[in-house]
Formats: C-alpha cells, sequence, structure tokens
C-alpha cells in the first residue's frame, strides 16, 4: 500500500543509506565486506542496540531518557560487586538488577507525570543518581569471574573465519524482534504512539495516561539494566565510568533511524539501523587507521553529516506532497492538459 | 417551565468551578434523561465546555454532586468517565494525529489476539464504523491526512461507538457541512431509540431545533434555564441566552453591487496547483466579498492557501494593482496586504502560550517587522479595541489565549488580521463555534468591512450565512471551481444545485 | 499542556537564595568578600565568576530552546574559539584576537542555523554533527595540547577586573544586557516565544521563522564563543580536549532550571542566568563542603530534584502525589 | 616485510596523552612501521571495537592502552586465536589476563604516588603539614593509584595529613576552580601547606589560583605532581612549582622493540617493561628540561 510505504519512507532511507555506506566502505577496503565485519558490528554495538530499543519507546512517547548510559554502569558495577563479593548467583543477581532498574524507571516515569516536570531534566537528575551511586558502590573496576560469564561470552554461533554471532547479539536481536512486536502491534504500543502524537488528546481518549508513561520509563530502564547486563558480560568486569555518554549515543542512533525527537514517529527497526550506521562510522575510521585523534572526530561528525543529509535527500524525492481528502481526486483538468505556463 | 424527572439517567447538581478567581460555573444543575438529546446552549465563554470537562472529570469540579443512574459517580478522568459509560466529543479534535484513523477509533479497545492487535479485523470495524457515518476512507492512513471534518466524525464515530449510556457532543457540528450534519442526526436517532442519553452543544439553532427535545441554557457560568424544546420558541431562546434582544440585523442584504464597477484588488489566472487545486480565475474586488462553497474537502481551504501563498501555487498568474506579482510565502502575501484567517484554529491559528494581546498584535508586528517594535502602550490600544469591537470574553487582554474558550479564540484570531489593516482579507470558517449573538455582529462587521472598501474572500460551509453577505460565490467540486453565482443568482437552491451538479460545469468556473 | 499564567521566578531566585544559605552553613565564611589585588575575592564571587560561562551559554541556549530547538555544539564551539584565541594571542592584538574567535562561533553559529532552519534536521542531531567535529576541529588547531599565552590583554578576560569585579562577571553582564535590549527590546521576542509556541500559527501571521532560527543558532554560537575565550583566558591557555566539555547540559539545565519549556515557547533569559548560577552555586558548595568526590554526583542530583520538584506546578497536591507514588490512590 | 601495527589510545584527553600519540608515531617511523591508531575517546567499548577492527584487518601487533584495568579477556582471547601479539602500553590489566598479552610497558602509578609523597614527607620534615589534594577523574584507576601511592608515600607521618580531597578531573581549569574553594575553605590559603594533585594539569591551574588570592606557590605552599609536562617546568623554573615524577610518554619505543624482537628472532620479553619514575625538582635545571620537552607533542 502505497500510504503504509510513505511512512516507512524514514527507515527505508536509513537502511538504504547504511546498505550504500556498507558499499563504500567494503569498496574502499578489501577485508570490509566479511561475516566477521558484520558479526563485529552486531556484538560491538549490541549493549547500544538494547538501549536504543528503549530509547524509541521513550522518544515517540515524547520523552527523553538521559539516565541510561549511568544506569549501564550502576548495573556493571552492582552485578560485579553482587557476584564477586556478596556471593549471589549470577542469575540471581541478573533478576535483582532488572526489579532495581524497573523500581528506578518506575520513579522517573513517576515524577515526570505526576510532578509535570520536563522529562530531560529528571533523567538528567536520573543520570547523576546512577552514576552517582556507583562511584558510591565502588570507584574500581571488578572484574567478574563467575563460571556463567566465562560459559556465555565464549558461546556463540560461528561462522568459521571468525566470525561469531555471540550472546549479546543475540540478546540484542532479540531485543530488537520483541521491541517490534511491542511497538507495532500492541494496544501499549499504540499508546506510546498516542502519547507522542497529543499527551493532552491521548488523556480525553480514556487512555490510562499515568500509567503508560511510568510503564514507557520503566521499559527504557529495564532494557538500559539488559543493556547493562549484556555490557558487563562484554567486559566480563563492572566499572563505574562505564558507558558513559551512551545515552547520546543511543538519541543520535534513534534520531538517524526516522524518529522524530518531537515524539509520535518512529520505529524500532530505523533504530537498529540507526545503531548500525554509527557502528559502521567507528568501523570505517578504525579501519583507516590513520586519522589523528581529531581527524577521527572531524570524519565521524563529517560521515554523520554525510548520512543524515542524504536521508533527508532521499526522504525529500520520496515524500511528493500528497495531501488527502476523503473523496477521490479529479482527473487532471483539462487546463493542465492544454499546457499552463508556469508563473 | 419546572419539569418533573422522575427517572433521570444522569443529574448533576451544584456544579462549581473557578479558574483563579474567574467564576466559570457557579452552581449549576443538569439533568438528562435516558434516550433524550439534550442540548446544552449558552454564548462562547458562558461554560458549556466546563461544565462537560467538570462531568468526565478532566478539571476537577470545585464543587457538586454526580448521580449515574441513581448511584453517585466521581470520575477523576476520562478513562474512568469512559468506564462509568460517559463517552465524550471534546469541542477540539482529540485525537492522536500521528496515529491511523483506524487506531484512533480503536484507541485503548482494539480488537486483540494473545495480546497482539489485530490490524486487519481493526481495519474492517473502523471502516464498518465509519460508514455509517457515510465515509468511505482509507481507514490505514494517518488522521493528520484528514480534513478537520474528517478528524471530527471519526471523533464522533469513536465516541458514539463507545457510548454505553450518556453521550456528550460538543460542538460535533461546527465543521460539518449540511449532509454530514443529517448524517450524524440519523444516527444520534437511533442511539436515542436504543435509550441512550445525549448531551449537545451546538452554536446553530436550526440544528436544535431539528433534533433536540430539551434544552439547558447557560449563562455566564449560571443556569439560565431548563426547558423542553416546544416550550421555548427561538426568540425566547435567544434572549434567555443572550439576556438580551437580538438586534434584528441578520435578515436582509443590502442591494447587490454590480462586481465589473469596483476596482480589481487582486486577479488571479489560472492559478493553481497540481494535486491540491485545478487551476482557477478569480477576481478580488474592493468592496466586494467573494463566498467559496463546496462541499467538506472540495477544496475551499486549498484555493485560499494558494491566494495567501501559504502554499505555492504551481501554474497560473497573480496580479495585484495590475502589476503581476509572484506570491511565493505568507510574508510575500502579507507585503501587498493581504490577510488570512486559517480555518484551523488550534494548529494554525492561536499560539497557545501567548497572551490575547501578543496574539491580536502578532501580524501586525510581523508586517511591522522586528525592529518596529509596538509600543505597549500602542498594543494595549489596539487589543483593548478589539476585544471591544469583538466582545472578546473575558475582557483580559493578559490572559493566555488557550484559556479562552472556542469562540473567543476564533474571535482573537479575526482581530489579528483586523489589526492589520488588509485590503484583502481572506477567512476560512470564520464563524466557525461563534455563538447567535457574536455570529450576527461577525456578519455586520464583514459588511461593513466590505463598505469601508476591504475586499474579502470567504470560505464557508453555511449556505444561509454566506447568501447573506456574498457579492458573488464559487462553488467548488472535486478541488475545482465548478460554478459563479454573481448578483440575483446567488441564493441557496442555486448553490445547492452546482454543489451537486452543475450543468455547465467547465464553462461556468471561467466565467 | 498545561497553560500556566505568566512566570515570576519566584521559584528559581527562591532555589537560588536556599543553596547560597546551605553554602553558608557548610562555609561560615561564605559570604565574606574582600579585596585581593584590587579585585573582589571570596566565595561568591567565584559563584559568578564560575558560573560566567554557563551563564553565557545559557543566554543563547534559552532562545535556541524557545524555538524549540536545542544546541549541543556550545561546548565544542568554545573549544574552538578558545583554541583559536589562545593560538594568536601572542602574535596578534586583542581585536584582532576577538574577531577571529567570535568570528569562528558566528560561523558554527551559521552551519547550525543552516541545517536546522534550511535542510531541516532535527536540531539535537543537527548541533550533534557540530559537537562531535567541533571537538575534532579545537584539537586540529591546538593539535591536541594546551596552547598557553602570556598576552595580558586577552588574560584581563579571564583573570582581570573592573572596578574591583573579576572580568568574566562583566562581560557576562554586559551580554545579558546585549541580549535583553536586542531580545526585549524589539520585537523578537514575541516573535521568538511565538515561532517556538506555534511554528505554523507563526509563520502564517508572516513571521520570518527560518531567519529567526538561524538568527538564534547564531547567537547561541557568539555566546559560546565568548564563553569559550573568557575559559580560555582563566587558565592562560587553551585546553581543546576539555574546554566547555559537558557544559551543554549545565547550559540547557540552567535554561530548564529557569522556566523555559523544552517544547519552546515563552522563555525568560534572567531566570535562565539564574538558574546558571543555581547550578554553580551547588558546584562551589559542593566544593567548599569537604565531602568526597564520589558523592558530587549523588549530591548534584537531590539538589537538581529538589529544584526540580519546588516549582512543579503540582507541589501544592505533592501530598496527594505522593500518595499516588505510593499506590495508595489512583490520579 | 614491513609491520603492521594497530595502537588503541585511549583518546586525547591530557597534553600527556597527546605527546605520547605524538612520541609513538614518531617511534614508529623511525622503525619504518606501519602505525594505525583508533581514539576511544575515553570508553572502553570503543578499545574493545577498535581492536576487533584490528584483529579483522589482520594487523601483525595491537598496542593497546587500557582504559580500565578490567575486561579485556575476551576480546584478547578473539586476539590471540587470531595470533596477534598484544602489547599494554602506559596501564596495566588486571592480573588474571596475563597470558592474554605479550608484554607490558607501563610505569606505577602507585609508586608514582609513592614518589611524590616521600618527596613531600623528606621536605617538611617534622613541620606539620596540611595537605589538599587535587584528584583526577573519579573512578579512573591511575587517580585511585596516585592517591594510594601518595597515601603510602605519608604514612606514618602523623605530620604531613590530607585536610581536604576534591577531583578536578585531570583539567586545568577545574583544578583552577577547585583551589580557589579550597583556598576560601581553608583560611584563605593560610593553612595550607602543600597540595599535591594527581596531574601537571590541574597543578597549573591551582598555581594560578594561588597567584589570584594572592599566596606564593613553591614557598608559601608547597607542591607536588605528576607527569612531567613541559609547562610544570616552567613555573618550577619560576619558582612557582617544587617537585613533579615523570611519566614519559615514550612507552611505544620499547613495545615496538619487543614486537620486533618477537616476530623476527621469537624473543618472548618479559611480562612487564616498567619506566621510571623520575622525580625532578627545582634543582634539576627545569629550564633546561622545558626546552627538551617542548617541542615533544605535549
Ligand atoms: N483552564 C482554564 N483556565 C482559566 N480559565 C478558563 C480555563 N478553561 C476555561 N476558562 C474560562 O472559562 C470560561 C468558560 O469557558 P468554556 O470553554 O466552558 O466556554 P463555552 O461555553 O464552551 O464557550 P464556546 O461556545 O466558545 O466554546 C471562559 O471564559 C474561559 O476563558
Ligand atoms: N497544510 C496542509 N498540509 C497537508 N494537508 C492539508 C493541509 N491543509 C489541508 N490539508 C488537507 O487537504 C485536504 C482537503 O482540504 P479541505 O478538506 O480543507 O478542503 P475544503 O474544501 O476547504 O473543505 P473544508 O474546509 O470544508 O474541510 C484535507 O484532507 C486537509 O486535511
Ligand atoms: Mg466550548
Ligand atoms: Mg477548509
Amino acid at each position: 500500500m502505497i500510504r503504509s510505504l510513505a511512512r516507512l519512507m524514514p527507515v527505508l532511507a536509513t537502511t538504504a543509506v547504511f546498505l550504500a555506506g556498507f558499499l563504500v566502505c567494503s569498496l574502499v577496503y578489501p577485508n570490509f565486506a566479511s561475516m566477521r565485519v558484520v558479526m563485529n558490528l552486531m556484538t560491538d554495538n549490541a549493549f547500544l542496540g538494547i538501549v536504543a530499543v528503549g530509547m524509541t519507546f521513550v522518544i515517540i512517547s515524547g520523552g527523553i531518557d538521559l539516565s541510561v548510559g549511568s544506569v549501564i554502569g550502576f548495573t556493571t558495577v552492582f552485578l560485579a560487586l553482587a557476584i564477586e563479593r556478596w556471593g549471589v548467583p549470577p542469575l540471581l543477581a541478573f533478576v535483582l538488577i532488572l526489579v532495581i532498574c524497573a523500581g528506578f524507571g518506575a520513579c522517573m516515569g513517576a515524577v515526570i507525570q505526576y510532578f509535570e516536570l520536563p522529562a530531560f531534566i529528571v533523567t538528567l537528575a536520573g543520570m547523576f543518581l546512577a552514576r552517582g551511586v556507583s562511584f558510591l558502590l565502588s570507584t574500581e573496576s571488578i572484574p567478574i569471574n563467575a563460571e556463567l560469564y566465562a560459559h556465555l561470552s565464549d558461546h556463540a554461533i560461528r561462522f568459521g573465519s571468525g566470525a561469531r554471532l555471540t550472546v549479546p547479539a543475540i540478546i540484542m536481536l532479540a531485543v530488537v524482534i520483541g521491541g517490534m512486536v511491542l511497538l507495532h502491534l500492541t494496544r501499549f504500543g499504540a499508546n506510546v504512539y498516542a502519547l507522542g502524537g497529543s499527551r493532552a488528546a491521548t488523556a480525553l481518549m480514556g487512555i490510562n495516561v499515568p500509567r503508560t508513561t511510568v510503564l514507557i520509563y520503566t521499559l527504557s530502564s529495564v532494557l538500559a539494566g539488559l543493556s547493562g547486563i549484556v555490557f558487563s558480560l562484554y567486559t566480563s568486569s563492572g566499572y563505574s565510568l562505564s558507558a558513559v555518554g551512551v545515552e547520546l549515543d543511543a538519541i543520535a542512533a534513534v534520531v538517524i533511524g526516522g524518529t522524530l525527537l518531537s515524539g509520535g514517529y518512529g520505529f524500532v527497526f530505523g533504530s537498529f539501523v540507526g545503531v548500525l550506521i554509527q557502528g559502521l562510522i567507528q568501523t570505517y575510521i578504525s579501519f583507516d587507521g590513520s586519522l589523528s585523534s581529531w581527524w577521527a572526530k572531524i570524519a565521524t561528525g563529517l560521515l554523520l553529516f554525510a548520512f543524515i543529509a542524504f536521508q533527508q535527500i532521499t526522504l525529500h524525492l520520496a515524500r511528493r506532497p500528497a495531501r488527502r481528502s476523503g473523496r477521490p481526486s479529479p482527473p487532471p483538468p483539462a487546463a493542465i492538459a492544454q499546457g499552463v505556463v508556469r508563473p | 417551565m419546572p419539569l418533573t424527572d422522575d427517572a433521570p439517567l444522569l443529574s448533576l447538581a451544584g456544579f462549581s468551578k473557578s479558574f483563579a478567581g474567574f467564576v466559570a460555573l457557579d452552581r449549576v444543575d443538569f439533568t438528562l434523561r435516558a434516550g433524550e438529546i439534550h442540548a446544552l446552549l449558552g454564548e462562547n465563554g458562558a461554560g458549556k465546555s466546563t461544565l462537560i470537562k467538570t462531568m468526565t472529570g478532566v478539571v476537577t469540579r470545585d464543587a457538586g454532586t454526580m448521580r449515574l443512574q441513581g448511584a453517585e459517580i466521581a470520575p477523576r478522568s476520562a478513562e474512568e468517565a469512559v468506564k462509568a459509560g460517559i463517552a465524550t466529543v471534546y469541542q477540539e479534535v482529540n485525537l492522536a494525529p500521528n496515529l491511523s484513523v483506524a487506531q484512533n477509533l480503536f484507541l485503548g479497545r482494539q480488537p486483540t489476539w494473545f495480546g497482539l492487535v489485530r490490524e486487519r479485523e481493526m481495519r474492517r470495524r473502523a471502516a464498518a464504523l465509519l460508514t455509517e457515518f457515510g465515509l468511505a476512507i482509507d481507514v490505514g492512513a494517518p488522521l493528520e491526512s484528514y480534513s478537520v471534518a474528517i478528524q471530527h466524525i471519526v471523533a464522533i464515530a469513536r465516541a458514539v461507538d463507545q457510548s454505553a449510556r450518556v453521550l456528550i457532543l460538543d460542538e460535533p457540528t461546527a465543521s460539518l457541512d449540511a449532509h454530514e450534519v443529517e448524517v450524524l442526526f440519523a444516527v444520534l436517532r437511533q442511539l436515542k431509540a436504543r435509550g441512550i442519553g445525549i448531551v449537545f452543544v451546538t452554536h446553530f439553532l436550526d440544528q436544535v431545533y431539528a433534533v433536540c427535545d430539551r434544552i439547558t441554557v447557560l449563562r455566564n457560568g449560571r443556569l439560565a434555564g431548563t426547558a423542553p424544546i416546544a416550550d421555548l420558541p427561538r426568540l425566547d431562546l435567544v434572549r434567555l441566552m443572550l439576556g438580551r434582544e437580538l438586534s434584528e440585523a441578520t435578515a436582509k442584504r443590502p442591494p447587490h453591487v454590480e462586481g465589473a464597477a469596483r476596482a480589481a484588488v487582486a486577479t488571479f489566472a489560472a492559478f493553481g496547483k497540481e494535486g491540491q487545486v485545478a487551476p482557477f480565475d478569480l477576481t478580488l474586488r474592493a468592496g466586494h466579498v467573494v463566498g467559496l462553497a463546496g462541499l467538506l474537502g472540495s477544496g475551499r481551504t486549498e484555493t485560499v492557501r494558494l491566494v495567501f501563498g501559504a502554499e505555492k501555487a504551481d501554474c497560473g498568474t497573480a496580479e495585484v494593482d495590475g502589476r503581476r506579482v509572484a506570491i511565493g510565502s505568507p510574508r510575500e502575501a502579507m507585503r501587498l496586504r493581504f490577510g488570512y484567517c486559517p480555518e484551523e484554529r488550534k494548529t494554525e491559528g492561536i499560539v497557545a502560550d501567548l497572551t490575547v494581546r501578543e496574539n491580536i498584535v502578532l501580524a501586525l508586528q510581523a508586517q511591522r517587522g522586528a525592529l518596529a517594535p509596538l509600543p505597549r502602550r500602542e498594543q494595549d490600544e489596539i487589543a483593548a479595541r478589539f476585544i471591544r469591537l469583538l466582545d472578546i470574553r473575558p475582557p483580559d487582554p493578559e490572559r493566555p489565549i488557550g484559556l479562552l474558550s472556542g469562540g473567543n479564540q476564533q474571535k482573537a484570531l479575526l482581530a489579528r488580521w483586523l489589526a492589520t489593516s488588509p485590503r484583502l482579507l481572506i477567512l476560512d470558517e470564520p464563524t466557525r463555534g461563534i455563538d447567535v449573538g457574536a455570529h450576527a455582529e461577525i456578519i455586520a462587521l464583514i459588511r461593513s468591512l466590505c463598505a469601508e472598501g476591504m475586499a474579502l474572500l470567504v470560505v464557508s460551509s453555511e449556505l444561509e450565512e454566506i447568501v447573506t453577505y456574498a457579492d458573488e460565490v464559487i462553488v467548488l467540486r472535486d478541488r475545482a471551481h465548478v460554478a459563479r453565482l454573481t448578483g440575483n443568482a446567488v441564493d441557496v437552491p442555486a448553490i445547492l444545485a452546482a454543489i451537486a451538479d452543475a450543468p455547465a460545469a467547465p464553462a461556468a468556473a471561467h466565467a | 499542556m498545561g497553560l500556566r499564567l505568566p512566570r515570576v521566578g519566584t521559584a528559581q531566585i527562591g532555589a537560588l537564595a536556599l543553596i547560597l544559605a546551605a553554602n553558608w552553613v557548610v562555609s561560615p565564611q561564605f559570604f565574606d568578600i574582600r579585596l585581593q589585588d584590587g579585585r573582589l575575592f571570596g566565595s561568591l564571587i567565584d559563584v559568578l565568576n564560575r558560573g560566567a560561562p554557563v551563564a553565557l551559554l545559557s543566554l543563547g541556549m534559552v532562545l535556541v530552546i524557545a524555538m524549540r530547538g536545542i544546541d549541543l555544539s556550545v561546548g565544542a564551539v568554545m573549544a574552538i574559539s578558545g583554541a583559536i584565541a589562545a593560538s594568536l594571542a601572542d602574535s596578534h592584538s586583542l581585536p584582532v584576537v576577538l574577531a577571529a574567535a567570535l568570528g569562528a562561533g558566528l560561523l558554527c553559529g551559521l552551519w547550525n542555523g543552516f541545517l536546522v532552519a534550511v535542510l531541516g534536521i532535527q536540531p539535537i542531531v543537527a548541533t550533534l554533527i557540530l559537537m562531535v567535529a567541533g571537538r575534532g576541529i579545537a584539537q586540529l588547531i591546538t593539535e591536541g595540547r594546551i596552547v598557553t599565552f602570556t598576552s595580558p590583554d586577552l588574560a584581563f578576560l579571564g583573570g582581570g577586573s573592573v572596578l574591583g569585579v573579576p572580568t568574566p562577571i562583566v562581560l557576562a553582564l554586559a551580554m545579558l544586557a546585549l541580549t535583553l535590549a536586542v531580545v526585549r527590546g524589539t520585537a523578537l521576542g514575541l516573535m521568538i516565544e511565538a515561532s517556538g509556541g506555534n511554528p505554523r500559527a507563526s509563520a502564517l501571521a508572516g513571521i520570518g521563522t527560518k531567519l529567526i532560527t538561524l538568527a538564534v543558532y547564531v547567537w547561541s554560537g557568539l555566546c559560546a564563543a565568548l564563553a569559550g575565550i573568557v575559559a580560555a583566558a582563566d587558565i592562560l591557555g587553551a585546553d581543546a580536549n576539555n574546554a566547555g566539555l559537558w557544559l551543554e547540559l549545565d547550559a540547557i539545565l540552567a535554561v530548564v532550571i529557569g522556566g523555559t519549556s523544552l517544547f519552546g515557547g515563552r522563555f525568560s533569559i534572567i531566570l535562565a542566568v539564574v538558574g546558571a548560577l543555581i547550578i554553580q552555586a551547588m558546584n562551589t558548595g559542593i566544593l567548599l563542603s569537604g565531602l568526597p568526590p564520589e558523592t558530587n554526583l549523588v549530591v548534584k542530583a537531590v539538589v537538581v530534584l529538589a529544584v526540580l520538584l519546588a516549582q512543579s506546578p503540582r507541589l501544592g497536591t505533592h501530598l496527594a502525589g505522593l500518595g499516588v507514588l505510593l499506590g495508595l490512590r489512583k490520579a | 616485510a614491513e609491520l603492521t601495527v594497530g595502537f588503541s589510545q585511549i583518546g586525547s584527553e591530557s597534553g600527556w596523552r597527546a605527546a605520547e600519540t605524538t612520541v609513538s608515531k614518531a617511534e614508529a617511523k623511525k622503525r619504518n612501521i606501519n602505525f594505525k591508531i583508533a581514539d576511544a575517546q575515553q570508553k572502553q567499548e570503543n578499545q574493545i571495537k577498535a581492536i576487533r577492527s584490528f584483529i579483522a584487518q589482520g594487523v601483525d601487533a595491537i598496542f593497546l592502552a587500557p582504559v580500565v584495568s578490567t575486561g579485556w579477556d575476551s576480546v584478547l582471547k578473539e586476539a590471540k586465536e587470531a595470533k596477534i601479539p598484544v602489547v599494554l602500553l602506559d596501564r596495566d590489566i588486571d592480573p588474571a589476563g596475563k597470558e592474554l598479552y605479550l608484554t607490558a610497558v607501563t610505569s606505577d602509578s602507585v609508586h608514582e604516588g609513592k614518589v611524590a609523597g616521600e618527596w613531600l614527607v623528606k621536605t617538611v620534615g617534622t613541620k606539620p603539614c596540611n595537605v589538599v589534594e587535587l584528584q583526577g577523574t573519579v573512578g579512573a584507576s591511575v587517580a585511585t593509584n596516585r592517591k594510594k601511592g601518595f597515601e603510602d608515600g605519608i604514612a606514618g607521618h602523623a605530620n604531613v595529613k590530607i585536610v581536604r580531597s576534591q577531583t578536578g578531573d585531570f583539567t586545568r581549569a577545574k583544578g583552577k576552580e577547585v583551589m580557589e574553594s579550597f583556598i576560601k575553605a581553608e583560611g584563605g590559603g593560610k593553612n595550607i601547606c602543600a597540595v599535591y594533585a594527581h596531574n601537571d594539569d590541574m597543578m597549573v591551574g591551582a598555581i594560578q589560583a594561588m597567584k589570584e588570592a594572592g599566596l606564593k606557590p613553591g614557598t608559601d605552599v608547597l607542591t607536588v605532581s605528576i607527569d612531567a609536562v613541559p609547562d610544570i617546568f616552567k613555573a618550577m623554573a619560576a619558582g612557582e612549582a617544587n617537585a613533579t615524577v615523570e611519566l614519559t610518554p615514550n612507552m611505544a619505543g620499547p613495545a615496538f622493540d619487543a614486537v620486533i624482537a618477537y616476530k623476527d628472532k621469537g624473543t618472548v620479553p618479559p611480562k612487564w617493561i616498567q619506566t621510571e619514575s623520575k622525580l625532578y625538582t627545582q634543582a634539576d635545571n627545569p629550564k633546561a628540561v622545558y626546552e627538551a620537552k617542548k617541542d615533544l607533542g605535549y
């Protein structure tokens, strides 16, 4: 259907841009177009992909969550302490931390909802708080030596030539698919979109806005916690400074993926591609390797710009103004057929 | 004329509400019976919408109790009201513009299968539901791609489908045309037969007498009276609403001026834009009112948007004072001293956060440029003048406009453009949501503006109204100008005939 | 959206007073001021002096946010202008140095404005580009090292004083006055509030929203450039790696504490500056308190939340709110 | 054949770090090595990504300046599987990962702090001395170690005690700001006998703060810091700073030599190549050291 296609345009554009970028990289670097690079892209960005899914929900609902990076950091520290110092079995520690994160997210959502405060600032305070508490827990990095960790980090689906679909990558893919189902196929997902479209109207339509808001931030924090678990698997350690600034990466990924920061529009899949685009830029830069620290930053900025500009152009070309009405459009009138002079 | 309510479905007692010292509702009582359509009437700002919102718990009331079928209820949110069986269409369209029509119709109650929304089933039901309202649209498209009128019908359909016991409609017909209104009334009669109680707010008295059983009138937040329809003839009703007699200036129209006798202000030739409106010719003259008539979505709004440069024409020419001009943006149109009062008040008209004064001076200020700020004194004067002229209530220029009632917002928007003293004023549905008293005043205003030599281009769905002031009516159908009526040919039957099917459509379009 | 009657700022000013009082409790000499080498000296002066860069940033940021935008690049722009100023300071006269550094800020603002207003890119990503690349540009200028200078002229902008008042404070005040004059002395303020509140309606009312968008980003760039010059002058060198790092968040925080909504519309320049002072007063208080640094962020989080809750339109019903939080009843 | 070495650098957060990068490049050029640098911007995840991509590119050796000590096991295992030797630069990792890298060229940051502490103890003798400490970034292992080392260094000398300790984030600006409030909180600086900063940059800022408060750093207040960047020698030459402990930016040189020997002759280097933590004071001709260092890319 043409109309649903039009709605999908931003995602399609983003995907096209990613594929084009990958193609260019492959042409420049012979080793690039390998299964290994693709799998690395998945594994290395797994934690980002997971938080980006949560962030997609938050942003579509018209909010923002700046606390996710700190929550990841907190999670890794908590897990390390729980498993190594307090002797909690890893699986129980996972459950515990997810519950703590859920509570944390629910609190932020409740403060946003019941005190009518801007999400940006409430979650900024949440960001300070989560990071601050992890400092209080431990400022040292703590290795996690639990059996399960060694087992999970070795476990991977291997494709030969060193390409491995690791546990973090599998978790991320599951979260992306789960997120798509939840956002696009459930009542909760529709409510999230509605909130982003108009908060006041959603309330007037008889939707329980407070509950939905609290749930959205809970979801985001739980996914940040899950991302923290993945991060701790990825690094087998806990460290209070880990994942600093991840919230900005996640927001950028979501927005690059075609989600409007003002809420109401966007797709989980787009965010996933946004994450891959960011990963691609980094991989490109490290393949190049000749860039000094500053040129690497400038190149990152320029590539970001190139991707976004390209996406914008694609959208522009694809989105021919098509206003609709309840009645069919007229056939081209005679005046046009006769050829009217343009002003 | 007290009534004996033996079994009221819904009864309110002593509803009061004040906003920061301003009393919007003062001990209002109200009863609704099962199977009746109850008109809730009053001037702009009388408190109708506030009464409704306090009823459904959207606005918390200061005092008052409410019983539904004898049991006391106190919903604290729209959600609880819906659960109690009270479905409401609020005054402004309150739906999620970004969701599909189908999602909007079923938000929160979509058909599901193990928690997953059954999209197909939902669309099927949505399409079926809208068919009842004579609407055959793509229910998968986002709501915002449709006009306010269609959005309004969707909102009504949603509420109708939800209403278990009570249905409240706050000015549902403001943006509908005669046909849609008939369809709506047919539906309301069915609901009534099923024993549902309906509260109906409108400023169209004809509609009140066409479907309602009883009337409750509010004035300045107080209950002015309740009566069965038969006991309250039109003149009494108006007196009850206004608290005074309505000056009978509306009925007659001054003789039409011969179009060609007046100087042309702007001339458009073969002007149009693909996909929006077919190329048309249009001449606007000083002291001359051109009306645009047509069904919903016939392209009236598109026409005026092109004229004002809100949309760029892709063919044709425009001449102002005999010189070729390009109208590429509202700014350019304003430089030519055009003004445009858009139809979609909430999204294209008001800036809700700003005060009434700031909203009124906005266009004038934009015209002067940022570097020539209007002195505060002048702003106050302008605001005070128009608040008086248009009777904007409450007459407080420093109140955020978003807090005004719908009709008063509309008046402030009109003031915004009048303040720029335009040569050509384009009004898209200027009387939408305006009460009877103000309605007459606005029509009188249009006439006097015209007499002062302003050119007017007016879109209106109210044909009776259009014929009272238009010197020329252009009829649109399917996004093309299909007929032009001038002079004494301007009357309702002729317009209706042209809308239905003009015999010589293409020829008439470029007369 | 909740509409509010015009804000008066009592909440913000009250919060500032409370934090200053708290500082006085942790450090009894907080309000002591003396003259040191002809320059006012004391903790209160530190709050103003250290708060000047964020206050400068917030002057631009408040306008950008009022236009429904956001400018993440201000920290990077600070680094760029500081780097330029420090590299030129010893070889060129002050006017040239200032012109070059401010010019760079202007260009950065133009670039952001171009992306947002002309290309229609969402502000947060549009300015993210410069946030990332800008720091790279600054490092390119300094080649990653800390470029020091000895020019007393430039040093005066950071460490000097006018009638005893440290120059950064004077500059921030001057810029505040200039911003107020430009924005509130003309109709620009009204137009920004209108465009931010309802862009479509404003465009239809004939306001040149694109031009204004461009202008506010340029202004933000200029303010950031000035803040960068002050920061470089303060440490007699340009630290491209760290100058202005994360200050964009502080600036946004200041604006929001100042009561301006991130959804655009009504704004208050003065309260944004008060917001900046609140943040700095809190930071200075933490430094004076002698608490271990591990607790800094927790203290910050608690103070920010407290300030926000004090401003909440729902504080009056906070008990009911608490009840809701505890699940006693549903709202 | 020409060797290709990938270097996962932490970032460019300080002058010292920039110098390390510059010196590494120069050392690589000297040995005709194809040298690829990936800047991780202080993020471990970026470093892991960079190492993975180096493995994917098939480099001959990987240098890693780890931002934290933990969390390298799985990626270093991958490198080992791919038979790429890894050399740690500048910082060590958790001992559990010992068999995963070839060698570590590092200084001992606890030792650095200790050298600074011992210098202070020796200098003040038995006089009571209140020390204020400018810490590095909270949570950074260098900061933790340098704090610990300094505390070890002054342990057992009850006359020397740390009265205030705050983070200055390793930067000049924060160093100055924190020092300003220390001065105010400690009676206008009269109660401060010495400043210890975890790096020279913060000390340079602190020196400015002291001067603006009318104190004489170097005489009224003793200073000791770590890194030995050129600007601190300038201050020492002017009598405004007392001592610094050097952390050499040339970690890559020994690392290249180790890798070349390993590749060419299979020589397995020792597990730890420790660089010297040399103490410089005003007696060490700071002016000359400044001249020697100023073009190294600090
Ligand atoms: N949230 C609010 N804050 C302050 N005043 C308000 C608020 N809501 C409504 N009012 C005021 O209460 C009065 C009643 O408004 P209401 O919307 O109920 O009028 P109405 O009868 O529906 O008018 P209309 O026919 O124009 O829709 C108006 O004067 C309005 O300005
Ligand atoms: N700025 C716009 N952008 C996109 N679509 C628009 C815009 N303005 C109007 N439309 C849509 O164009 C369609 C046709 O316009 P519209 O229905 O307003 O015509 P009309 O003849 O003026 O009818 P009416 O005013 O009675 O609704 C509508 O679906 C409307 O929503
Ligand atoms: Mg109303
Ligand atoms: Mg219309």
